[in-house]
This record gives C-alpha cells, structure tokens and sequence, in this order.
C-alpha cells in the first residue's frame, strides 16, 4: 500500500513537473538561429540582430528534413483540397482550398496583378482591342505571347483557348465557368496560333468581358480533347431534347458528372507550378516549373497608378504614366521548389508556425486576434493586417412596412453607430464599411459616398433619427428621449405609429447566433437596442446561419436580417444584389432610376466610365440603404520571417486569402 | 451457438433497417438543403439553384427519395458528396475508414488495458487514499472538457517539449519524397501503409489467438510462460518485419502521430471501463465461487485475475465492444483538434456544409459498425461465457 | 472426547464483525474438538454463527470481520497466527469445503475438472497433465459422477451433480477435515438422503474428520457422531449424537429438535419457538436464549451459564438443564 | 395481504401518506450511508455551491451589478471609453480585455463582457439543461420499463429493440447532426437528449429491475385485490423504481451538460450564453492557446463543465452505493 502511495505521488510529481516545464513563460530569444544542412556544408540562417554563441534547442524533427532554403515553401491549410480535375474546381469545388493548391496552374488570357488587383496581361500580348461590330457580332482580337509554354515544352496557343470555350458553351457548365457566358459570348476563333478572336453575338460589358472572358481559365486542348470527346458525343445524342425536361437535366449532370470525375493526371501545367502529389488528408504538394513564362518577371507599381511589367528576355508592358515615385517593385518567380500545403486545424496551425514546422498560415478569414496575440510577441513571426474583401450588412424588406419607408431606413442608420460597434463593442475585431465596395479594392472603392449621423455622440443620433422619422410623419405616444441621469441612456420611444396613423408592428431581425459568428451576433443584439430605442418594436432573433439563408433566400417571412457577402473584384455585384427583381434582391428593394444605372453600367466597356458609374451606383445605394453596411474584418497573417520573406504584404484580403500565400513571389531568407 | 448466432444476426438485421429508416427521417425533416450553399455566392443565379435541385433529385416527393436512399444503401452506393462534387461517398469513406481504424481500434484496447487494470485493482483496495484518489482523478478526466484538454496535450507535449508531433497523422516533408513501388493510383500513400498496419495487427491477433488456443491446456503458470514468451516473439518478428520493409519509417512516422491521440483518447476514457470494472468486481467478488477459489488456497492475487477478473470481463468486455461506435463518434472531438481526417471529422465537415449524401454516408457507416460491434460482441461474449456457448 | 489428538481443537473462538452500527459479535467463546476420523454437526438457526466458524476454521472470513480471541488448532498448528503464505497451503490440503450454495461455488467459466485441477496444481498433488485426469476421474467416480463430465461446464451438471463436483473438488487434495456447509439445502429430498449417505461412506472410506453444518437437526443426526448445537453465535450444548436426541439438556435444542420431524420417523409436536433470535449488534445478557426461554429466571439475564460437562462428554450451556429434561418426558 | 390490498384500493391517500413516511425513513438511511462516502459528498458540496452561484446570479444584476456593463450577453463596460490612457487594469491598447480586477473579478471576455457573469448565467441554464434532460429520461426510462416489464410480451420486444437501436446510436454524432440541421436551443438538447438517453439503456436497467419486483408477493396481491394494471404500475411499480431512476438520472445531467459544451464548442447550438459558448468565444477569438495568459477566458468556463459533470457523476456514483448495496462495505 505505501509503495503505491510512493507510486501515485511520483506519477504526480512528474505530471507537475512536466507541466511546470511546459507552461514556463517563454524566453524572449533575441536571435533565432536555425542551423540546416545541404549539401553537406552548413548554412547558417540568422534573423536580427546578430548571431549568439548559444545554441537555441533543437526544433521538431521536421525542420530538419527540409532541403534548404528554397527548397520547400511550406503553407499550413485547414482543409484539405477536395478535386484536382479542373472541371470540377471550378464549378461545384471552387474553393480556395483547390485554388491555392493549383489556382495557377491555367492559365488565362489576362488577371488581375496580385498586388494593386490591376488589369494586367496573362498569356496576352498586349492589351486586346476595342470591341467592334462585326456582322452580327461583337468580336475582340487579342494576341498571345509566343513564348508561352504548358511544362510539358508545347506552346499554349489560342486553339486551346478556343476549344476550352467551346466545350464550356456546349455542356453549359456553371459555377466559374459562367464566365464563358453562353448568353454573351458566340464563341472563341484561333485565326493563328498566337491570335485569338472573341464572337459576341450580343455586347458585352466589363463584366462579361473584361472581367469575363478575357480573364477565363485556359485548358490544354492536347490532353483533355480525347478524355472530353466521349461526353461531347453523349451531349450530341441528347442536345436536341427540351432543355427545361427533368429527364434531359438529369441526363446532362449525369455528363457532367463524368467531366468531373475524369482523371486529371499528367496534365501539364500552364502556370508557375505543376502538380505534384495529393495524400488525402495529410499534405498536398506542387512542384515549380522550370520554363515558367512569367519567370524573372519584374513589376514596378508607382504611387500614381502606373505600372511597368518587364520580362529577362527584354519584352516590356505597362499603362499609366511610369514616372514619379515607385510604390512597389518585385519579382515573379517561383523561388522555391515546391509548395507543401499540410492540414492542420487552426490552433495546431499556430503551433506549427510558431515551432517551426511551416512557413505561412493560409486561412480563409485571416487569424483571429487571440492568434495573433499569441505571435506577436515572437521575434520570429511577422504579421500583417489587410481588410477582408467582403462586407455584414444589415438588409431591410421592402415589403414589410415600415421598412419601406427610405426615412426609417436613414434613422436607424442614422442609430447605428458603426464606430462604437467595431472599436469599443468588438474591440477592433471589425472595420466599418460605408459602401458596397471594400476599400482594399482600391480602383473601384468609393470614399465619398453620403453618410448619416457620422461621427455624432450618442444624444445626437437619437434626436436626429427621431427629427428625420417625425419630418416623414410618424408619431409617438411617448416619444424617445434622452435621459441624462444613469450617465445619459434613452427612454424608449412607445407606441410609435406610421404616418397613416396604423401602429408600428413587432420586427424580427435575423441575426447568426453567438455559435456562428460572435460579431454578427453581437452586432445583432445592440442594433436591436438601438432600434427599440427609437420605438420601432424589434426583437433580434439570434438563429442557425441555415434558417438565415432559408427565411431570406428559401421566401420565408422575415423583417431585417444580418448576413455578410464575400465579393468579387468586378462590382457588377452592387446592380445583382438590388436590380428589380433580380435573384438576390429578396428586399424586393425597386427602383426605376437606380434599373437605368445598372443597365448602363452592364453594358460599358470603358473601364473609366464604368468607374464613374459604379460610384454614382454606390452613392445611391448609401442613400436610399436597402443595406446597412456595417463593417468588414481584418485579415491577419503571420508568416515565419526566418525562413520566408515577401516583396509585400499589402494585398486586399490578405496574404493567404487575397494572394494564397503569394506562392510566385515568396522568397527565401538567404 | 450456430442458432444463437443467426438469431442475433436477425434482430441486427432489423435493428438496421430501423436505423436507416431513421436516419432518413432525421435528415429528411431538416430544413435547407446543400444548394443553400449557393444563395452566399452572388455568381450563382437562382436558375442554377434550382438545375441543381432537380438533378439532385431534392424536389421527389419523399417515398422517392426513401425508396431511392434504401436501394442504394443495400447496392452499396451511398451517393456522391456535395462538398466534394462528385467524389463518390463511398470513395471518401474507403480513404478514412482505415486512419479512425487503426486510431480508435489502438485507442480502445490501451484504455481498456488500462481501464480494466485499474479497476481490477480498485475493487481491492476499497476505501483509503488510492481509491478516492483515482476515482476523482478519473472522473475528472472523463469529465474534463475534451477539445482543450487534446489541445493543452498538444500544446505540452508537441509545442513546448518537442516530443511528439503537433497533430496530423503524418509528416509531409517526410512523406513526401518516398514513392512507393507497385502502389496502385486510386490508393494514397498512407492508405496503403496503414492498410498494411491493419493487415499485419489483424494477422498478430489471429496468430496470438491461435497460440492461445493451443496452449490452453498448459497448467497455469507453464501457460503464462509460454503465452509471454509467444507473445514477446508474435511483437518482435511484426515489428521487425516492418522495420526491414521501405515503407517501416513511414509506419513509424504515423505510429509517433497516433500516440498522442491515444494517450489523450486514453486518459479522458479510461474513467468509464476502470469503475465499470470495479463495479462488476465489486459484484462478482461477493460470488461464492471466489470463497470457494480462495478456500482452495489460491493467493489473492490469483484469486482476483483467475477467477474475479475473469468473470468480471464479460459485462466490461461487451460494455466496451458496444460502445465503440460512439467512441469513433466521441472521436469527432479527437480528431478535429489532432486534425486527424478519420470518419469524426468527416462526419463534423459534412453536417457542417450541408453535405447530406456524405452525413448519411457516415452515420450509415458508423451504424454498420455499431451493429458488427453488437454481433461481434455477442459472439465474443458466448466464447467467453460457456452458459451462452454450450446452450 | 479423549483429549490426545484431536485434529481440531477450538478454544474460546471470540470474532467481532465490524459494522456501520457497530461490532456485531458473531461467535463468542465456542470451544469445541474433533478427532482424526470423527464427524461433528453443527446445528442451529440461520445467522447463529456456525458459517462464520466455518469460515474462522478456514480463515476466509471477510475484511470486517475480527478474531478477538481464541485458537484454532488444525493439526497442531494455530491457524490464527499463521502467516498468509503458510495458510495458502494450510487451506485444501489439511482443511477443505463443501459450500452452502453448491450451486455458484463452482466458476461458471472454467470447466468442472479444470477447476478441480487448478486445486491439485496448486497443491502439488500432481505432475502432468495426464496424472491430473487420472485424479480428477478417480475422484469423480468417488463421488459418483461419470469421468467423461470433467469437460464440462458446471451449468450443463445439474445441482446434485455440481454437489458431487464439488465434493469431488473438496476431496481432491486429501484434506484431513472436510467442512460441509449446508452442502444439500438446494436438492429435493431423495437425492440429499443419497448424497449425505455417500459421503458419511466417503469418510469413513478415507479416514477424514468430518463438520457437517446444517440448521436442520434431522440432517445432522444422520451423519454426525457429535452434535453441537449453537445459538446466538455461541455453543449452547455438545453431545454425541445419540446423547442430544435421547437427553436433550438445553431448551433450545429440545425446541429445534420439535421443530423438524425426525428422519426415524418419530412424531412430535411441531412447536416453534417463540420470537426472533437477538440482534447480534445488541446481544442479550446473560444467557443469550433467555427472552425467548420458556424456563428463564433471574439469573439467565444476568449471568453467563458456563459451558460445562454435565457427563459423558455432554457439555451443556444452561443455568436450569434438568428442567427442560423433566418437561420432556 | 389481502388486508393491504384492500387498503390500497380504498384508501390511497392513506397509502401514499404511508409510502411517504417509509420514503423519509429510507431517504434518511440512504443520507447516512450517502455520507459516509467522502466522494460523493465532494460531489454535492459543488453541486451545491453551483446551485447558490445560480441563484445569486439574478440578485446581483437587481443590486450590485448594472445591466449595462454586467449582462452576459449585452454587456459591456463603457469605462474603456473615458480613459484616454488607461491604468493597468483597463484594456490596453493591445490588450482589449479587461484582466481580472475587483471591478471584473474573472475579466471580460473578448466581446468585453464580463465573464464572471456570464458564468453565474450559464450555470442556471446548465442546471436547467442537466435536469430537464434528467426529467424527460427518468420519466421515460421509469413509465417504459416499468411497463415493459408488467406486460411483456410485444410491447417489451417492441421497446428493447428500440433501446439497441438507442443505444446503438453514437451520442455525440446524432446530437451534432440533429443540432446543425435543426436549430436547437437549450431546451430542444435537454428534451432529445433526454430522449436518447431514455429510451437507450437506461430503460433497459430499469426494466429488469421492475422484472424484480414484478414477481413480489404486495404487486400480486394489489393485482388479487383487483387493481388495474395502470394503477398497479403507479403505485407499486413505479415508485419502487424511483431510486433507481433518481440514480439514473444523475449520469444524464452530466452526459447532458457535456454534450451541450461539446456542441456549443462546434457552434452548433443556438443559444446566447452557456459554459460551452464562453469557451467557444474565446478559441473563435483565438485565445484558447493562449490559456495561461488569458486564463480567464478558458479556466473557469472549463472548469465548471469540469467540476458540474463530475460532480453529478460522483454523487451518482456515491448513490449507487446506496441503493445497490452489493456494492456497499459490509
């Protein structure tokens, strides 16, 4: 018996003792020095300031293994990518867990620079032409470099882009495909090689064009002709059937099924790296090309908007006045042999960076404060904060009265006070957002647009929102007030009757629960003070994100609801979300005028008129709010500065969700 | 026992086929469905939402979708993922089946080992500072709130100690330059190592159960000798066979990656079996035939591993079995926080996107194994139980 | 009783169970002897104390349970201050049991003969396998169970034969005393008459000394030399068996003798006694018979009646003896 | 017996007020064995002290705290506003949390509520989840057993397939789906967990200790008399049941709450404020690693979940002694 006490109390001990060791406060070590062999001779990797004598304790084993500097760029995910079929990934598997992993494997026509998010050239020559009329059709002539490669050494041509266009329009696939849209483009002709011609048998705007097809993925024709073929066939038998019959919709995804499902190895790569090998669950890898085009690509940014690209061989390319000061200049590589993407799940992630075993965190909402807490104050992880490309609104149904009125709208914006929400209530874990265009994007973002209540305190919000709800004639039998005693609070507004003389009936606002996302939920709860302070009844339903969609989206009942959007870089979005009787404008908010500018907007094809219109749409749509935008939130990174180093960190969304961890342009510390 | 057998088999036959029946109510009765998914994506127009929702089938009045999920489950296709379009789910299935296998199926045996040790040994020594001290120390940890403590053992033992590794079940920078010969495409790397794991524990087991089998005759000590020492050799020539192999680094790679999951898993379960055992100690000790072992002059502890510990493994050894589905479910906890992709955290990713095809997939699975548990159960208890073998 | 060498010789046995409420004094102050070859019955109500010497004699009694005074002597040697080491190979050898509840003594996992083999391996009894399937099948035609049975699990047996088993089982190792507690209680009558029947021929086959514990008199008288009779955790009167039916001298032993119809066929009044036997945790004092002692005077309740022989090796616990013998006849 | 009987069918209060003294009599046995085991009274002294943090929670929001800064949910301590530089126990600009101080004894959470609060709220919704869902299974687990038991036959077939199929339900995982697909709040987890958990195994040991006291003489002899069997089941069943049941009913309440921080954790509960919540706020916000700086966002939600479910369990354990006294120390 009193062994086993001596037994129990040393198995105690050892637990204490271990526990004593682990939960030490951390050393501040000043110089990291990671010691790696290759090639037999040691390199010595130091980071600030200077090496010591001392030896820091060995890190995990993975370290080790890795081959050097350049060697391994290694990115920690917290999923795992789900396709490697093309099809597949951009349609029903667009995630930015397939995207990272091989989102640059296809090349395209032109993109955006990943930096600024500018229009710039991919495999085009130089800038397309104007769009003209051709006969029946709109065409576009662009011409391709010729010194553009797939890896395995044949050149990528504009038969490839043809026929990736091709098989789009014939199957009709969805998803990111619809941007060969069938309803725009006729299709696409190879007149040489080097020289593609878009047929649009109706006018294209930017969205369709620029932002469109110009900047569509394209397939190696070479490889997958002979795969696709086959399903073409099938498709042939059956193309002549209704295409509004069950029967023919099942008949054609059971066709696309088997594109997706088509097995997508050797395919060559069109882009910076090639893939490499999958262990389902654990890792993906992909591996540098070798012939890279773009390799040794300089970009020079100036402060004024131009932009230089210059190519090792001597070809150059740019817009804007490139004089004046240089905002950013980097390199394209990649420097690195290969990329490994392991999973982990996000708090293993950190533990990961923070022990060395990977060099970035791609994550698709940035790290949360907590994580960056807990790096920040490690000397050998760096940070970086970008806004999130998206934005929570607050949506109004137009059906519901009063919410119909713009008056009530611009009141209880006018009590939202979106400054004390996002610094004092969620402590900095949220940006406010004024427009329907986020910041980051820089070329589309509208700073001016009409604000209420700005910057006014409490007090004068409310007596304002009450002033702007009484000069549209509602009523109350005790009006709001301020009360200056328990440190200044409102006295709710009871009774409050609309203009017609009918009482204010309950609201519902539809919020995620605290379990989903604590900002939205809080965001949720406070807005519903604010309004009932103004006498409007509300009741804030903090729900499942499923019921959300399904009570909004599904034509449930609903009065008010706190969602977010993810959005694209094109702002077409804005004339989506609230066109009259569009698919998503389940506020039913209609208006003729704001119809017209959307209508112009679709159609122009100039990139500077269409900026001037899609501020005019921003203005309006903060006018007449049919969203309450509320705010956006910051995208952290954190990346291992002793191995890894970026030419810049300021990219809308982030490095891992905006750039994908910037795989091109990363480099090793030498 | 042939008869007592095919009995059961039937009851879990329609115990099965209530399951189903109830799996399909449950998730037909929810509300949205996966093309929910594509309301957030303002890309997608609503004429696309609804394609998909005929292609899918999800507008058939639900007797279709009945009868159609029943056929399928019964030819084995489950259907094709949502959220990983159009991967069959029985693909996705076959790939982690074996990783929650070989995770769980280790994780089982140490905390039963552990488990039933103790609480052979709690029921001797009741009262006192041993007791109370392990009961309260188990029941803490069989309470304890699992994600953190899996994560606070990450956190001590991979973060700050270095000695194991933090999650995963493998190490990629390893992983990655080995290429197996004569693999076949379909399978991954570490499918095909931990296939080759299971093979080889199945095939130890089997040879250990053989070996008992013939040395079941041997007086007792002589029988504990020789099954030590079969044993000793049945681990050696295993192990050593793997370390010869190519692929013995990579096996031993995922084995350094399952240790923790198993102590963890370990620690916050042994709780159960230890008072399950003690209880059934503490019942079975008041037996006669202990008086009657013990008047034979049998020392205690012969008393207590013979004849008490032996009985007493009947009600904790089904006890066990039976629980071991929800031990792969409970694992959900496990293995999202060692990022460990077994069924757990399938079955956690699919309810979470909407993935009806994959959740249906997954519980069917778990509801299979529950049930071959149950069967296997019940035919492991009449070969420990002579009164159900002979009857 | 000659006093040269019996092979069990109890003195002054005091044991005290520990409970909750208190101490519970389950046997206090039995003394009592059995020679080499001979057979005692212990009779008496259920909760009396003659299980609880049955377990002191093997020394299995549970953890709460304290021997305060007294001796044991089996063969010589005290068993209560044995070593636990010397006990293992003291119990089975030189003393063994047939259980109450034959039933479950046998472990329904193992078989019959392994059970029975696991005894004989511990003691030595054997070297091989081969040997030890000769012993179990001699001794299972001892008791009269076909040897094929050995394989078999005790649920296949029915309950007179798991009783054989088990008689087999205490007989494997050449015990010099066999305790058999209540050994036939569970089996209809024709087969307990065939079983007591053959061990008393057993016994006396093989020499051993014999204690046969039952709380049916009749039963006792068949087999038992000596009879002692107990009450209350002590010994109330000890006679050789023809003595106890002929010349009951203790009150109690008269009113349990009414109490069962004897086997001889004799007709009695089947009287019971009145009341509850005493709560062991508060004994009565003096004479622990008296509040339910037709006879009882002033100084059963105060005073402890010695434990005395009346003659003829007849020891009686009673202040007034030769009352109960007048009544009787 | 049959006099018994008689009495029962005439005059039931009589017989209740009867059953009610026998009740305090062996609830007072039951208490002293109860107490003799050091486990479970630990168990009950937090359970206790749990329950007293439950109930002072309301007081202090009428007295001490102030809704504004103090609710669980809404609060939030509009001090941070007035100080342009703050003392140490303010939120730094780094830091936004309040740190534990006499004004936050616990701190803030990363939302800057008030985590003590949020605590004492929790706890009475974790009382009321744990003893809803211990309700709804003794209730269901005692009426099925009990006439699982007196009947037989195809009702039982019929009941104990549903406890394998119940029990052959993974827990956790049905719970996970069930709560995703649906939304649950509080109330909907204690009910079907209640039901689980009813209809599982815990019927099935109640049945067969209702098999036990089926066959004893006062229920044949209250069915002689003439009883009906939904009367025999009430009176003579049943209430022989409720130890058992009440034992039962311990192990729910902790397989109940811990179920509930389990899917909080997930985020897959909809509910405002709860134990589970409070640790899943803080690992949202990333703190959850950084358990020994921010021990307060994570230790005492932690704990809690901890000590409540062990708590019930031992007390169930310690119970167990009391009413299987094969367990018992003789």
């Amino acid at each position: 018996m009193l062994s086993k006490k001596w037994l129990v109390l040393a198995g105690l001990l050892v637990v204490v003792g271990i526990l004593f060791t682990a939960c030490q406060p951390k050393t501040v070590v000043e110089t990291v020095v990671v010691t790696v062999e290759k090639e037999g001779t040691p390199i010595v990797i130091t980071a600030t300031p200077a090496p010591t004598e001392e030896a820091t304790p060995e890190p995990t084993g993975e370290t080790e293994k890795v081959g050097g500097p350049g060697d391994v760029y290694r990115i920690a995910v917290l999923s795992d990518m789900t396709t490697q079929n093309v099809w597949a990934a951009y349609d029903p598997d667009a995630s930015i867990w397939n995207y990272a992993v091989y989102g640059s494997k296809w090349p395209s026509a032109y993109g955006l620079s990943t930096h600024r998010w500018d229009f710039v050239p991919g495999i085009a020559a130089d800038n397309p032409s104007d769009l003209e009329q051709e006969g029946d059709f709109w065409v576009c002539t662009v011409p391709l470099r010729d010194d553009v490669k797939w890896s395995d050494g044949t050149p990528i041509t504009a038969e490839d882009w043809a026929w990736t266009a091709q098989t789009v329009l014939t199957l009709d696939l969805s998803g990111n495909w619809e941007a060969y849209d069938g309803d725009y483009l006729d299709h696409i002709e190879a007149v040489d090689a080097h020289t593609a011609k878009l047929y649009y048998h109706t006018k294209p705007g930017l969205a369709r064009h620029q932002y469109g097809v110009l900047m569509s993925p394209i397939l190696n024709k070479a490889f997958w002709e002979p795969k696709v073929a086959p399903l073409l066939d099938e498709y042939a038998a059956i193309a002549d059937m209704d295409h509004d019959s069950d029967d023919f919709q099942a008949k054609r995804e059971a066709i696309v099924q088997k594109l997706y499902q088509l097995d997508p190895t050797g395919e060559p790569s069109g882009g910076a790296w090639q893939f490499s090998q999958w262990e389902k669950g654990a890792y993906s890898e992909i591996s540098a090309v070798d012939s890279y085009y773009d390799k040794g690509l300089k970009v020079t940014e100036y402060a004024n908007g131009a932009l230089k690209e210059a190519w090792p061989g001597g070809r150059e390319w740019g817009f804007g006045d490139q004089s004046g000061d240089v905002s950013a200049e980097y390199t394209e590589g990649p420097w690195f042999n290969s990329v490994v993407f392991s999973i982990y799940n996000a708090d293993a992630a950190l533990l990961a960076l923070e022990a060395g075993e990977v060099d970035f965190i791609l994550t698709p909402n940035g790290l949360s404060r907590g994580q960056v807490d807990q790096v920040s104050g490690n000397p050998g992880i760096s940070t970086a904060q970008n806004p999130a490309n998206g934005f929570r609104y607050m949506a109004f149904n137009f059906n519901v009265k009063p919410l119909d009125d713009i008056a009530v709208r611009q009141a209880i914006d006018c009590m939202i006070d979106k400054t004390f929400l996002t610094q004092n209530l969620l402590q900095g874990a949220a940006i406010p957002v004024n427009t329907i265009v986020p910041e980051g994007n820089s070329y589309w973002y509208n700073p001016n647009v009409p604000l209420f209540c700005d910057g006014l305190s409490a007090k004068d919000r409310l007596e304002k929102a009450v002033g702007m709800l009484k000069d549209a004639g509602y009523t109350w039998d005790k009006e709001p007030t301020w009360n200056e005693s328990r440190g200044g609070s409102v006295d709710w507004g009871e009774g409050m009757k609309m203009p017609d003389g009918s009482p204010v009936p309950q609201m519902e606002l539809l919020a995620p629960s605290a379990g989903y996302d604590p900002l939205r939920a809080t965001a949720g709860v406070y807005i519903e003070q604010w309004i009932n302070q103004l006498g409007i009844p509300c009741k804030a339903n903090l729900t499942n994100f499923n019921n959300i969609l399904d009570a909004v989206f599904g034509g449930g009942d609903w009065d008010m609801y706190i969602l977010g959007w993810g959005v694209s870089a094109f702002p077409d979005y804005a004339c989506d979300f609230f066109y009259t009787d569009a698919g998503f404008n389940v506020g039913h908010y209609s208006n003729p005028t704001f119809d017209k500018m959307c209508d112009e907007f679709y159609a122009e094809t100039d990139m500077e008129k269409a900026r001037d219109e899609s501020f005019k749409i921003q203005e309006t749509l903060a006018t007449e709010l049919p969203y309450i935008y509320l705010f956006t939130t910051p995208m952290w990174d954190a990346w291992d500065n002793n191995t890894v180093i970026y030419p810049f960190t300021d990219i809308n969304d982030g490095i891992g969700s905006g750039g994908y961890g910037l795989q091109n342009y990363v480099q090793a510390v030498q | 026992m042939g008869k007592y057998i095919l009995q059961r088999l039937g009851q879990i036959l329609v115990t099965l086929f209530v399951f189903q029946t109830l799996l399909f109510v449950i998730l037909t009765a929810m509300p949205g469905d996966v093309t929910n998914r594509m309301l957030t994506n303002p890309d997608i127009p609503p004429e696309v939402r609804e394609r998909t929702r005929q292609a899918l089938g999800l507008d058939d009045p639900v007797l279709v979708q009945y009868g159609r999920w029943f056929q399928n489950f019964i030819t084995g296709n489950l259907g094709v993922s949502y959220s990983e379009y159009p991967t069959p789910v029985i693909e996705i299935l076959e790939e982690r089946i074996p990783r929650t296998m070989v995770l769980f199926l280790a994780a089982t045996i140490v905390q039963f080992v552990v488990g039933f040790s103790m609480g052979r040994a709690l029921a001797w020594q009741r009262g006192g500072f041993f007791e109370y001290g392990s009961t309260i120390v188990g029941v803490t940890l069989y309470t304890v709130f699992t994600p953190w403590f899996a994560l606070m053992m990450i956190f001590i033992f991979g973060a700050r100690l270095h000695w194991l590794p933090l999650g995963k079940f493998l190490t990629p920078i390893l992983w990655r330059k080995v290429d197996i010969p004569g693999m076949s495409d379909s399978l991954t790397k570490a499918n095909y190592v931990f296939t080759r794991m299971l093979w080889t524990a199945t095939a130890a087991f089997v040879i250990w159960l053989i070996m008992a089998y013939f040395t079941r005759n041997l007086s007792h000590t002589k029988r504990n000798r020789t099954r030590l020492i079969a044993t000793v050799i049945i681990l050696a020539v295993s192990i050593g066979g793997w370390a010869m192999v190519d692929i013995g680094p990579l096996a031993w790679d995922i084995t350094k990656h399952m240790i923790l999951p198993i102590v963890t898993l370990t620690l916050v379960g042994f709780a159960g079996t230890m008072l399950m055992t003690r209880q059934t100690m503490l019942e079975t000790l008041r037996e006669d035939y202990i008086q009657t072992a013990r008047a034979k002059g049998l020392p205690e502890k012969l008393v207590r591993d013979k004849h008490a510990a032996r009985n007493a493994l009947l009600p904790v050894f089904t006890g066990l079995i039976i629980s071991l589905p929800s031990v792969i479910s409970g694992g959900i906890i496990t293995e999202t926080v060692f990022s460990w992709p077994g069924m757990g955290l399938t079955l956690l990713n699919a309810t979470t996107q909407e993935d009806i095809p994959l959740v249906m997939g997954t519980l069917s699975f778990i509801g299979v194994l529950s049930l071959l548990a149950h069967l296997v159960a019940d035919i492991t208890y009449a070969f420990l139980d002579p009164r159900i073998r002979y009857s | 009783m000659s006093k040269e060498t019996p092979i069990l010789a109890v003195e002054n046995l005091v044991m005290h169970y520990t409970t909750r409420k208190g101490d519970v004094s389950a046997i206090d102050g039995v003394t009592f002897s059995l020679e080499k070859g001979h057979s005692l019955g212990l009779v008496g109500e259920s909760g009396c104390g003659k299980t609880s010497i049955a377990f002191s004699l093997m020394r299995l009694l549970p953890d709460n349970a304290k021997i305060k005074q007294g001796s044991i002597f089996i063969d010589g040697e005290d068993i209560i201050t044995m070593s636990y080491d010397q006990l293992l190979k003291f119990r089975w050898r030189k003393i063994a049991m047939v259980f109450q509840a034959a039933m479950n003594a046998l472990n329904p996992v193992y078989t019959v003969g392994d059970q029975i083999v696991e005894a004989l391996d511990l003691h030595d009894m054997i070297k091989n396998k081969a040997e030890a399937e000769e012993r179990v099948a001699e001794l299972f035609e001892l008791v009269g169970l076909d040897p094929a049975l050995m394989h078999r699990y005790p649920h296949e047996f029915s309950g007179g034969m798991r009783q054989r088993a088990v008689i087999a089982m205490a007989l494997s190792c050449e015990p010099d005393i066999i305790i058999a507690d209540e050994p036939t209680t569970a089996l209809d009558v024709i087969v307990q008459d065939r079983i007591l029947r053959e061990m008393k021929k057993i016994q006396q086959k093989l020499g051993m000394s014999m204690i046969y514990i039952s709380h049916d008199i009749a039963v006792i008288a068949e087999v038992s030399d000596h009879i002692g009779v107990m009450y209350a955790g002590r010994m109330a009167e000890l006679a050789s068996g023809v003595d106890i039916f002929e010349r009951p001298l203790h009150p109690y032993t008269y009113a349990l003798m009414r109490a069962f119809p004897s086997i001889k066929g004799e007709k009695h009044d089947l009287t019971t006694l009145p009341g509850e036997p005493p709560d062991l945790l508060y004994p009565p004092t003096g004479c622990r018979f008296h509040p339910r002692c037709p006879f009882a005077t002033d100084i059963c309740k105060e005073k402890q009646p010695p434990f005395e022989n009346v003659g003829g090796e007849h020891y009686v616990a009673c202040w007034h003896p030769m009352e109960v013998h007048n009544d009787h006849h | 017996m049959n006099n018994t009987a008689h009495t029962t069918s005439s005059a039931p209060t009589s017989l209740w007020k009867m059953r009610l003294r026998l009740m305090r009599k062996s609830l007072k046995t039951g208490w002293d064995i109860f107490k003799e085991n050091p486990v479970g009274m630990v168990g009950l002294v937090i359970i206790v002290f749990f329950a007293l943090l439950a109930i002072l929670h309301p007081i202090l929001m009428a007295t001490v705290w102030d809704p504004g800064t103090y609710d669980p949910i809404t609060g939030y301590d509009f001090k941070t506003l007035i100080h342009p530089s703050p003392p140490s126990w303010l939120p730094q600009p780094d830091n936004p949390m309040y740190k534990p101080s006499f004004r936050h004894i616990l701190g803030t959470d990363p939302l800057g509520r008030d985590v003590l609060s949020q605590l004492m709220y929790s706890t009475r919704s974790e009382f009321l989840l744990g003893v809803g869902a211990a309700l709804v299974t003794v209730l269901i687990a005692t009426t099925v057993g009990a006439v699982s038991a007196y009947y037989g036959g195809l009702i039982d077939i019929l009941f104990m397939r549903m406890a394998d199929v119940m029990m052959m339900l993974p827990f956790i995982a049905i719970l996970i789906v069930l709560s995703s697909l649906f939304q649950f709040k509080m109330i909907h987890l204690a009910i079907v967990y209640g039901i689980l958990a009813g209809f599982g195994g815990t019927t099935i040991v109640i049945k067969s200790q209702a098999l036990t006291i089926k066959v004893k003489s006062y229920i044949e002899a209250a069915r002689i008399a003439g009883g009906g069997d939904g009367h025999i089941i009430f009176t003579h069943l049943v209430p022989n049941l409720l130890p058992l049941s009440f034992l039962y009913m311990m192990f729910t309440v902790t397989g109940a709450i811990f179920s509930e921080a389990v899917l909080s954790f997930f985020g897959l509960l909809d509910i405002r404020m709860s134990w589970g919540l409070m640790i899943q706020t803080a690992q949202a916000a990333g703190y959850l690693l950084n358990s020994w700086k921010y021990w307060y966002l994570m230790f005492p939600a932690g704990l809690s979940i901890t000590l409540l479910c062990a708590a019930f369990y031992l007390v169930g354990r310690a119970m167990d002694e009391v009413v299987n006294p094969r367990l018992r120390k003789r």
